[in-house]
């Protein structure tokens, strides 16, 4: 099974053995109580250079209110997993916070591709799929999967994966490298204060992002009881021993939507497009809604308003399977 | 002139909504390909089954469609299945998707799509795009893959700049299997905003096959940088009807959001 | 990326591109009314020689009825993938129908161990885990998939894994060969005619096997609409696209339970221990449950009656979550 | 004697119980590991979080016990989640599980485990059992092993005659990281019907630890094809107490379909 090509992107794989040993030591398996302000979780579990992910959409369950405390708290030479976002990348770049980018898709507006070609901000080329499968072989133990994408582009030359020749049908075939974000960020509908965790709808990887993660921060919609959760354990997404902290974060996806609780803001996108293509826009951007409100409540307060957080809300009517 | 009566986009869609096949499971990229799948499904396949990305299997959207939605409750409303990524990649992997329908950046003769960036080095692009997102699975994974591309010179050319999703490589026969990509797939047709391309069985370029009626042959093969087959009896593609209009108008995109605006609107 | 062991068990892997083309042509996409009587489901899609999978667990939500409709037909020289199974492989060699078990769980009682010292049924040992991944791997139409498990074993030695060093961490890993099995079996809560199932409570791998498998039955406890379905996608196990037969059959895991609906027959179960050592017993016991009625209806009626069905139905006191 | 106040099993059970350790995640094997399980949830774990193959976590098994069950309704109550085999064992491989219970057939000085055949030749089994389940995977990825089996000869054996699941096979110092097994894992406890077992950190032999109260070391010695090692200061095992055999004799098992019943019922 040798080595027929390797992709140059860069990229590190974690010792199996050493995330083992991480997660025997940090992942808490008592039930305690991890809900915590949202500055608190930033603080304690994201470090200057980490590695972070993000499930699920800028437009849809995603975690904007924590990554805007991330740009808040200034974290710097962070390296982001940009699958199925849109926003993000250009957020966290011109916030100063990111080194690179596992590219997904860089989205959105022309200021992002600006400081790639000047540069400024590294990326490694994946695909959407292959992002995503690298955080199941993370959830895995395993250090790869094998996958038929990326065969045969520049894609995978700039990527971190390896050709190799199948041991059993003799075929070329791709191994993607398990990720391990040191950190993963994770909107969830409702949650219990240990963090036994509840998505609703389709998603793109909630668990295998939690369980991949070092540590996994997630925010909610709701906090409910226990006992709630043991009646319905069909419903949990993410059980409370991957998870390190709860942030109560009502409207958290916003300018994203939550299904079923409130529809994404599109003026709000509006207003993003037409600064994403111009670093002083974004600046005031970046001003206007991260740096001038010192939380997630407080940009809802004077940012938002009672009056778009009941519209958006009403605009929520489909519920159907959402619960 | 006729193109006054409908927007590029318009046709684009139309023409990319004709080609979905009722009773297929189709993967449908973001943007003007989810508008083309929700006007197909109105129309002639009802019973097609659109999958996306992110796992929703089956959904029967609400319209009228709101501007960047896709994993939302309207565009996922009513579906067969609400599944993740992984598993939508693996069933497409496995063979169960018929058809994958994208929109590109850039494509040269043998199909093969650059959404990545432009410029002779990778290190220093001229110009930085967003990457493959989805791209490059659907069209490994898809037993065809439909693109939708608005037809501009520099869209059309001789060879990519960054070969982000594989069409038939460089076009030698059985190039895509060589690489270890799937059997039997690749490009199909390419729907433009003039015109419609299909590719030839054993040199796998380029072929026209049809132009929006009003249109040259002249018209639009100047408008690519390298030189495309032409069939020998190439087809005059209709412009959108009244019925396709109405429904894009008033049902599926008032707002003209994504279809934008005639000059006579 | 060297083979530094490989396991000597037989087994065998679809070539990928032969499974796709099998897919593209075999798998109904439109949604058509798929429902027929179990003894038409298995002329039609269990052939002599198959490779049978099952989902999942003699006790719990087993497709028992489809089992039993097997060895009715008297199929032969069937290769049965043993994973989370007790009684099955049993009743599957004594009627005679197996040339092969991948186990898994060689379950139960002495007569199947002693087909396996005589040399009447082959083995390819693996693990219930391992097994389980197998069918992961042919659900993502992939050769194989990476495992540390079975490493340092006899079990790997007969099993049909190989040892690599993997390319990134250059650590010995496991790599098992995906398995696509010609049948599944799968019995699921709910379904509609074109066989968009549910599956509730836990379970082995329902998804994975129907995926993997060439041809999927499903039998069902209750046939619902479509548009319920559509009500609550979330609830959707498996799509229909990957189903080629719908078996309407309540009780259909008898002796076994479905949860939330009956529990599983335990006086049954005593009686199948006493006779699983002996073949005269076995032979009566066939003859009793499975040959000399005629279908699983026929069996519910003559050989567990309405009162049985009652109680059983009665001892399903816990409910929650299984909807 | 003694032993007619409590049945063998009853005795493993409470010893196995009695050693797993509150607030932990632990991974439940079939049988007798239950009844454990159970037992010392009820007693000094309540915070226990129990996982099982078939995916249950965290439930909260109802009694009486139901002989059989496992994947059943009595057995999942109120967990906090049902997920399934790829992800438990997933989460096992990733380091999540801290403990494992097992029953076994026949274990050698090194703790490696049999569950597969008897006889020197593989091809020709003199007796057949089951094969793994899940004790292979539970054995190689949860940070420690606790085994539990009847004390018996023929079971305690210098070399398994088939290595289903891995202890610390030839016992060289390494042998489970070269084998490419994750590091510092393997058989922690081996509880029987007369004794404890752990293994020593340098050799990885056997080593008793404790025999029931009532049995003398070479009474219980004799019971084994090897030569333990054995701790200087040997535990006496207290037997099972009348809180004990009240939570398992009234609670859990009261038919006594597992727990069995003593020469004075």
């Amino acid at each position: 099974m040798d080595v027929l090509q390797a992709g140059i992107g860069e990229f590190t794989v974690e010792d199996p053995d050493d995330l083992r040993a991480f997660m025997r030591t940090e992942k808490r398996r008592e039930m305690v109580d991890k809900v915590m302000p949202e500055a608190e979780a930033v603080r304690r579990y994201v470090k200057d250079g980490d590695y972070v992910s993000f499930d699920f959409s800028s437009f849809t369950r995603g975690p904007a209110s924590l990554v805007r405390e991330i740009i808040r708290q200034r974290r710097q030479n962070l390296w982001f997993a940009a699958k199925f976002t849109l926003m993000e990348s250009t957020l966290l770049a011109e916030g100063g916070c990111l080194r690179g980018i596992d590219v997904g898709f860089l989205g959105l507006g022309s200021l992002i591709g600006k400081a790639v070609e000047e540069g400024r901000i590294k990326v490694t080329e994946w695909t959407n799929g292959t992002l995503t499968l690298r955080h199941l072989a993370g959830a895995m133990g395993v250090p790869f999967l094998p996958t038929r994408n990326l065969l045969a582009t520049d894609t995978l030359t700039y990527s971190g994966a390896k050709v190799v020749q199948d041991p059993f049908t003799r075929r070329p075939i791709a191994l993607v490298s398990a990720v391990n974000p040191d950190v993963g960020l994770v909107h969830v509908h409702q949650c219990d204060i240990y963090g036994n965790a509840r998505c609703f709808g389709p998603g793109v990887s909630p668990l295998e992002t939690a369980m991949a993660s070092k540590r996994t921060i997630i925010s909610t919609e709701q906090i409910i009881t226990t006992d709630d959760i043991r009646k319905e354990p069909a419903k949990t997404t993410i059980p409370y021993y991957l998870v390190d902290a709860v942030v109560y974060a009502p409207f958290g996806c916003l300018p994203g939507g939550a299904q079923g609780v409130y529809e994404m803001d599109t003026e709000h996108f509006l207003e993003y497009m037409a600064a994403s293509g111009d670093a002083q826009k974004m600046a005031a951007y970046l001003g206007k809604y991260v740096y001038s409100v010192a939380s997630h409540e407080e940009f809802l307060a004077k940012r938002v308003g009672v009056e778009k957080l009941l519209d958006l809300k009403r605009q929520a009517t489909i519920t159907e399977g959402y619960h | 002139m006729i193109q006054s009566d409908f927007t590029e986009s318009e046709f684009m869609i139309c023409q990319c909504a004709r080609l979905i096949e009722d009773g297929k499971i189709v993967f449908i990229g973001y943007g003007l390909p989810q508008i083309a799948a929700i006007l197909a499904q109105r129309l002639h396949a009802p019973r097609m089954v659109q999958v996306y990305e992110f796992g929703a299997v089956g959904s029967l959207p609400e319209t009228p469609f709101v501007r960047f939605t896709m994993g939302g409750p309207r565009n996922c409303y009513r579906a067969l299945a609400w599944t993740n990524m992984n598993t939508i990649f693996a069933q497409a992997q496995l063979g169960m998707v018929d058809l994958g329908v994208l929109g590109a950046t850039q494509i040269d003769q043998f199909g093969n799509l650059n959404s990545t960036m432009l410029g002779a080095d990778y290190t220093h692009p001229e110009k930085r795009f967003p990457g493959s997102g989805g791209a490059n699975e659907v069209m490994t994974q898809c037993w065809r893959t439909l693109i939708v591309i608005r037809h501009e010179r520099r869209r059309f050319v001789k060879q990519v700049d960054f070969l982000t999703s594989p069409g038939y490589l460089d076009g030698t026969p059985g190039a895509r299997e060589r690489a270890g990509l799937p059997r039997d797939t690749g490009p199909w047709r390419v729907a433009t905003s003039k015109a419609l391309y299909g590719f030839d069985d054993h040199t796998r370029q380029m072929v026209l096959l049809g132009v929006l009626r009003g249109l040259s042959v002249d018209e639009v093969v100047k408008e690519m940088e390298f030189t495309a087959l032409v069939k020998e009896k190439v087809e005059e593609l209709e412009p959108p009807t009244p019925e396709e209009l109405h429904i894009l108008r008033e049902e599926i995109d008032p707002a003209r959001a994504i279809i934008g605006k005639t000059a006579r609107d």
